[in-house]
């Protein structure tokens, strides 16, 4: 497949046209899908110019969500931006926190000991499940099935209890400290998550049945919004959407060494196909896998403290950290500088989806409106993700 | 390449075999007026205050990432505890109020408190159809302290005995 | 003076008739509706549906909805075209309407039986096509006109397959009158076994499958509800319309089922026939029960694989209809007649 | 490699906490990887010097270890002289290059470097931001950045900069790349011909800090409204949420009657560095 790079200039201005929304005498018809639509689950709107039911250009219309996190983390301290990072992925909060804790250990030159590493990936990974059980239930909406999704929030639901048991929040955990954890687990907890994690098997094997199976469901989502690899890395497409598309690229494995994902034991899945149907199949196994790891992992937690010698007052070192990691969504990262305040001085923060989502200008042009849908809920992203 | 596994039997058929065996199932919902789950222990529910461990040393005021808390308090004199002792001043509380709708429930000032005057609680039913009406004040808060459940064990490897 | 009461017995007959069948259509959706919609589907996913309208599981749900959507105010875009606006929700519930003064529940119990009372139905029923097209084209909105004219394509597109499927049924009963393919049924026998009749589903099963198919897409119901698509269109034509206007057209989505469910019902499971019961009293009492009973199982066919399946592409729909689903028609009705000869 | 990599943040923990003898005591523990021992090594690091003060500038004089060489040389064979400074940032290199060379500097890493994947671009406002006195309305809350200027690593001559990172998805490295950006003129080059995705990220750092980008097809707001002015990640502009509401910090206690105001501001500043808590518990008792 040949891939042209190079910007269409024609394009783009047909999108600044659409941008404003004035109907010209084109022939062509604006659809806004959105800011208040279903599919978009959330606030994103699509500007597309359709030709009879074809896409001739799709421009996303981002930032009816944007809270200025990187201005606010400013005026924050390191512990309270930990509040704040939280709500950028909201299906998977634990997940936003451990990478920007990890900086800020990184800049104090603390590591956590190894029981609150456990903890943390352990809750990692519950995440990582939480986020895809609704992915792969709410996929099935996306395409018109009404039952999936239900089936996705009910099993979603053992998982966020779980969660909700350990730190108290189902939502926003808020349970990574700088050095550690907040609380150690509490009693049963993980007999629980053992019990737990059948129920996610046999989540994943009810959804494979009635979702990735079903040959309606393969009708609408294969060879349906290709990535190529090429196409995908250029505009930073991470996560299983880039490895959907045969990139065997997981910062587990592939990034610099964090939590305690170098002792476990985990396979990267890929797809070749690089279409929708190949996201929704390589989260599916990747929902086992990361099932699997938390059994693994169950098995190991080591005894000890939780929290590592902190001082009181969390000062921060000078210094520049970029720390990166592999979110339910993608590559997850922070370019934390520091100044040796209470709190950071400037924090890029580099959210998945926002990448993810850039690519549609791109992939839409060409298709029908019900696989712009399709598109939309394959590359499955979370609006706080996007505009932060 | 990862070679899908082939279906058992057609797709269709075992999509309908899946709803129709949920639909034998019971159903997992709560009918929540009439019947409450208990969210667990640890579950941050609301914030209870203990107003006579407070001394208005105003850290949760300060820490809150929202600003929601809002603090006055007075001095008063009080006589001593041992005869002879010299006559202590201590400050007490005039306004304590949270503003639920500013809260982003961190739990931030619960920890920084030095004495153990605000505590989490799992009660959840405090909805208000005006929002000016979530700005609770200590009376409120105070309420909540019933509700606060006793801390649970920990899990089996778990360092127990806090430095 | 015979001749008058004749009359106004004949009059009398017709206004209680009509009255019937009039109440049959919102009766019909609310059954169906609460049935299917609201209990079915939730049991299917795991929750328990409306519990408390009404006391007993929640009976009294859909007459509230009702009640509310009365109450509701009567909100017409403002470039609307006003008139067929209005319109376009009674043109859907009248063509349901009509469908209903053919079929029978009882020997004597049917409003007119019309010797091509199968063409009548099914003619009758695709007029509902073009209220969907008013409603779409009136409420002067992008997602409406969308939906407008996926309907448009798809009814008639599988206005076809459905009378393809009901052909093989009237070449074996040798009759269009519903009343007649009824007592065909019920006095046929199978390999000469007449114990329970002959319900033509047995004979005519790749017919059965194909009207069940064909009748889901005219009704807008997944795997084939791209008109409505929630996920994409939002409600496709409905999107515009509240308070009773859309309660119109949720009596008509019902409606229609229920109506396509009943006819199904008659042309494949026997209608009103009970096996044993041949005395044509017992039957007038019985038949509306039994028909009751069987269109629910039609109907839950009909709702299971709509909970259950995603939905298709319109050019893939078009794809189905046109590639599989008219050429097995086909072959249907060439086998049905070869067979018909032969026998 | 990745081995390389991983060693690096435990050599820097031990560098940070003590001693050069120690240094290589802890980091044998760090890799031995036994709990207790560890517990042992970081009871000994915390006597020693438990809270790392700002003395100790993390990253700056690190040196970059062999991917970072080589990452650094295949950039210094194709941008020669365009490359101002590099440094290493906790096993990430950081590589400055002359604005003028900001564009080749992304063909160079992605034909060179195989760094296909786009990260990030994004703008850094140097400038400092302290908050006092009357601006701040008592507030102590928020974290005081020092005033004077300083750069961060591979430092800058200006208060704007420009920086990227992209990475290889199949050698499974990245690299930092910063640029300088003049503030009274602050333009860059554009990377969107080389990476698609730099798109949005340069809207973005154009509406947030107003850095233009030549060669970018369409410079358009977008997360802010296109009527938005201003540009809301540079340091002198406020934000507002912290400026129109008191701070409810303040101290609001009534001293008594006829007595002096014990000492609230002093006492205040205090329990803001968290021993104020002790300070009021002695007034109570």
């Amino acid at each position: 497949m040949s891939v042209d790079f190079a910007v269409d200039r024609q394009a783009w201005r047909h999108l600044a046209d659409a941008q404003v929304n004035v109907e010209l005498d084109t022939g062509d018809m604006i659809l806004n899908l959105g800011p208040q639509h279903p599919a978009t689950h959330g606030t994103l709107r699509l500007v597309v110019r359709l030709d009879g039911e074809r896409v001739v250009s799709a421009d996303p219309v981002i930032g009816y969500m944007h809270r200025g996190y990187e201005k606010l983390t400013e005026f924050r301290t390191y512990p309270q931006v930990t509040t704040l990072i939280n709500r950028i992925d909201w299906l998977s909060s634990f997940a936003n926190e451990v990478p920007f804790m990890h900086g800020a250990e990184l800049l104090m030159g603390i590591e956590a000991p190894p029981r609150a590493q456990y903890i943390r990936t352990i809750l990692t990974e519950l995440s990582r499940i939480a986020t895809f059980m609704l992915f792969l239930g709410e996929m099935g909406l996306q395409v018109g099935a009404l039952t999936p999704p239900f089936y996705g929030f009910r099993d979603r639901e053992h998982v966020l209890n779980l969660i909700e048991a350990a730190t108290g929040g189902r939502f926003h955990p808020n349970f990574n400290r700088i050095g550690g954890l907040k609380d150690d687990l509490p009693w049963g907890w993980v007999n629980e998550c053992r019990n737990t994690m059948k129920v996610v098997f046999d989540a994943c094997n009810i959804l494979e049945e009635l979702v990735a199976e079903n040959e309606i469901f393969g009708a609408r989502t294969r060879s349906i919004g290709i990535i190529p690899p090429e196409v995908g890395t250029g505009y930073g497409v991470s996560g299983s959407n880039l490895r959907a598309s045969g990139v065997d690229w997981d910062l587990r494995r592939d990034g610099k060494p964090y939590l305690v994902y170098p002792e476990l034991d985990f396979k990267v899945w890929t797809h070749p196909d690089g279409d929708s149907y190949a996201r929704y199949w390589v989260r599916l196994q990747e929902t086992r896998e990361a099932a699997r790891m938390v059994v693994q992992m169950l098995d190991r937690i080591p005894t000890g403290p939780i929290m590592a010698k902190v001082p009181r007052i969390i000062k921060v070192p000078e210094g520049e950290v970029w720390v990166e990691t592999e979110n339910p969504l993608g590559q997850m990262a922070y370019y934390v500088i520091s100044k040796g305040a209470t709190g950071p001085f400037r924090v890029k923060i580099r959210s998945a989806s926002f990448s993810n989502v850039s690519i549609l200008p791109w992939l839409l042009r060409g298709v029908y409106v019900p696989d712009v849908i399709t598109i939309l809920g394959s590359l499955y992203f979370i609006l706080g993700d996007i505009d932060r | 390449m990862p070679k899908l596994p082939k279906p058992k039997a057609p797709g269709l058929i075992g999509g309908l075999g899946v709803t129709f065996k949920t639909m034998l199932k019971g159903a997992v919902t709560v009918q929540y007026p009439h019947e409450r789950e208990d969210p667990p222990t640890r579950a941050r529910g609301v914030i209870a205050l203990k107003e006579e461990n407070c001394t208005v040393c105003m850290l949760c005021a300060r820490q809150c990432p929202d600003w929601c808390i809002y603090i006055e308090g007075h001095k008063e004199k009080r006589p001593p505890r041992r005869e002879g002792g010299r006559e202590r001043t201590v400050s007490l509380l005039d306004r304590f109020d949270i503003d639920y709708a500013l809260c982003m429930y961190c739990g931030i000032c619960v920890e920084v408190c030095p004495f153990d005057a605000l505590f989490w609680s799992p009660e959840y039913e405090y909805s208000e159809s005006n929002i000016a009406d979530l700005l609770h004040d200590k009376e409120k808060l105070g309420e909540w302290m019933e509700t606060v459940p006793e801390p649970e064990p920990l899990e089996v490897g778990a360092e127990t005995g806090k430095k | 003076m015979t001749e008058l009461a004749l009359d106004v017995g004949w009059g009398t007959i017709l206004a209680i008739k009509t009255v019937v069948v009039l109440a049959i259509i919102p009766l019909g959706a609310i059954i169906l509706g609460y049935t299917f919609l609201l209990k079915m589907m939730a049991h299917m996913q795991s929750r328990l549906g409306p519990m408390d309208p009404g006391g007993f599981h929640g009976w009294f749900q859909l007459f509230g909805d009702g009640i509310k959507f009365i109450q509701k105010e009567d909100v017409m875009p403002a470039k609307s075209d006003r008139r067929i606006f209005a319109i376009a929700p009674a043109v859907v519930v009248i063509s349901t309407f009509l469908v209903f003064l053919v079929l029978p529940t009882g020997p004597d119990l049917v409003v007119s039986d019309l010797d091509v009372g199968v063409f009548y139905a099914l003619a009758v029923s695709s007029l509902s096509v073009v209220g969907v097209l008013m409603a779409g084209w009136a409420s002067a909105n992008k997602f409406a006109l969308l939906g407008a004219l996926r309907a448009a394509a798809q009814l008639i597109a599988y206005e076809l397959p459905l009378l393809l499927a009901v052909v093989g049924v009237v070449v074996m009963a040798g009759t269009m009158s519903l009343q007649g393919i009824v007592e065909q049924q019920q006095n046929g026998a199978i390999f000469g076994w007449d114990g329970i009749g002959n319900p033509f589903v047995f004979a005519q099963i790749i017919g059965f499958v194909l009207f069940l198919v064909a009748a889901q897409a005219e009704l807008t119901q997944t795997p084939f509800d791209m008109p409505v698509a929630e996920s994409e269109l939002v409600a496709g034509y409905m999107v515009e319309y509240t308070g009773f206007r859309f309660l119109f057209f949720f009596i008509g989505e019902f409606g229609t089922a229920f109506a396509f469910a009943a006819l199904a019902a008659t042309l494949f499971l026997g209608g009103w026939a009970i096996p044993f019961v041949t005395d044509p009293g017992w039957s007038n009492v019985l038949g509306p029960i039994v028909l009751i009973t069987k269109i629910m199982l039609v109907a839950f066919l009909m709702f299971w694989v709509r909970f259950t399946y995603p939905r298709l592409r319109e050019d893939q729909l078009q794809a189905v209809a046109w590639k599989f689903l008219i050429p097995i028609g086909l072959a249907n009705i060439l086998i049905t007649g070869a067979l018909k000869v032969a026998f | 490699m990745a081995d390389d990599l991983e060693r690096e943040p435990a050599a820097d923990a031990a560098q940070e906490d003590a001693v050069a003898e120690e240094v290589s005591v802890e980091q044998q523990l760090a890799e031995t990887d036994e709990p207790a021992a560890a517990e042992q090594a970081r009871a000994d690091a915390d006597e020693a010097d438990a809270p790392p003060t700002e003395e100790q500038a993390a990253g700056e004089s690190r040196p970059l270890d062999e991917t970072e060489q080589e990452l650094l040389a295949r950039l210094e064979r194709e941008l020669g002289d365009g490359i101002v400074e590099s440094a290493d940032a906790f096993g990430m290199l950081v590589v400055r290059v002359k604005p003028d060379a900001w564009r080749r500097a992304a063909e160079v890493s992605k034909r060179e470097l195989e760094c296909d994947y786009l990260s990030f671009i994004a703008g850094i406002d140097w400038q400092p931001a302290p908050r006092e006195g009357e601006e701040a309305g008592g507030d102590t809350s928020s974290p005081v950045q020092p005033t004077e200027m300083t750069f961060g690593v591979a430092g800058s001559v200006g208060r704007l900069q420009v920086f990227a990172h992209v990475e290889s998805t199949k050698r499974r490295w990245g690299v930092t790349l910063k640029t300088d950006v003049d503030e009274r003129d602050p333009r860059a080059e554009s990377w969107v011909t080389t990476y698609p995705g730099a798109d949005w990220h340069e809207r973005e750092c154009w509406e947030m800090f107003g850095v233009a980008f030549d060669g970018h097809p369409s410079l358009r707001h977008l997360y802010l409204p296109s009527e938005f002015e201003g540009h809301p990640l540079r340091k002198d502009y406020p934000l507002l949420a912290r400026v129109v509401k008191p701070w409810p910090g303040l101290v609001d206690v009534e001293p008594m009657p006829g007595e002096e105001q014990p000492a609230d501001a002093a006492a205040s500043a205090e329990a803001d560095k968290g021993d104020g808590a002790d300070a009021d518990k002695e007034e109570s008792s």
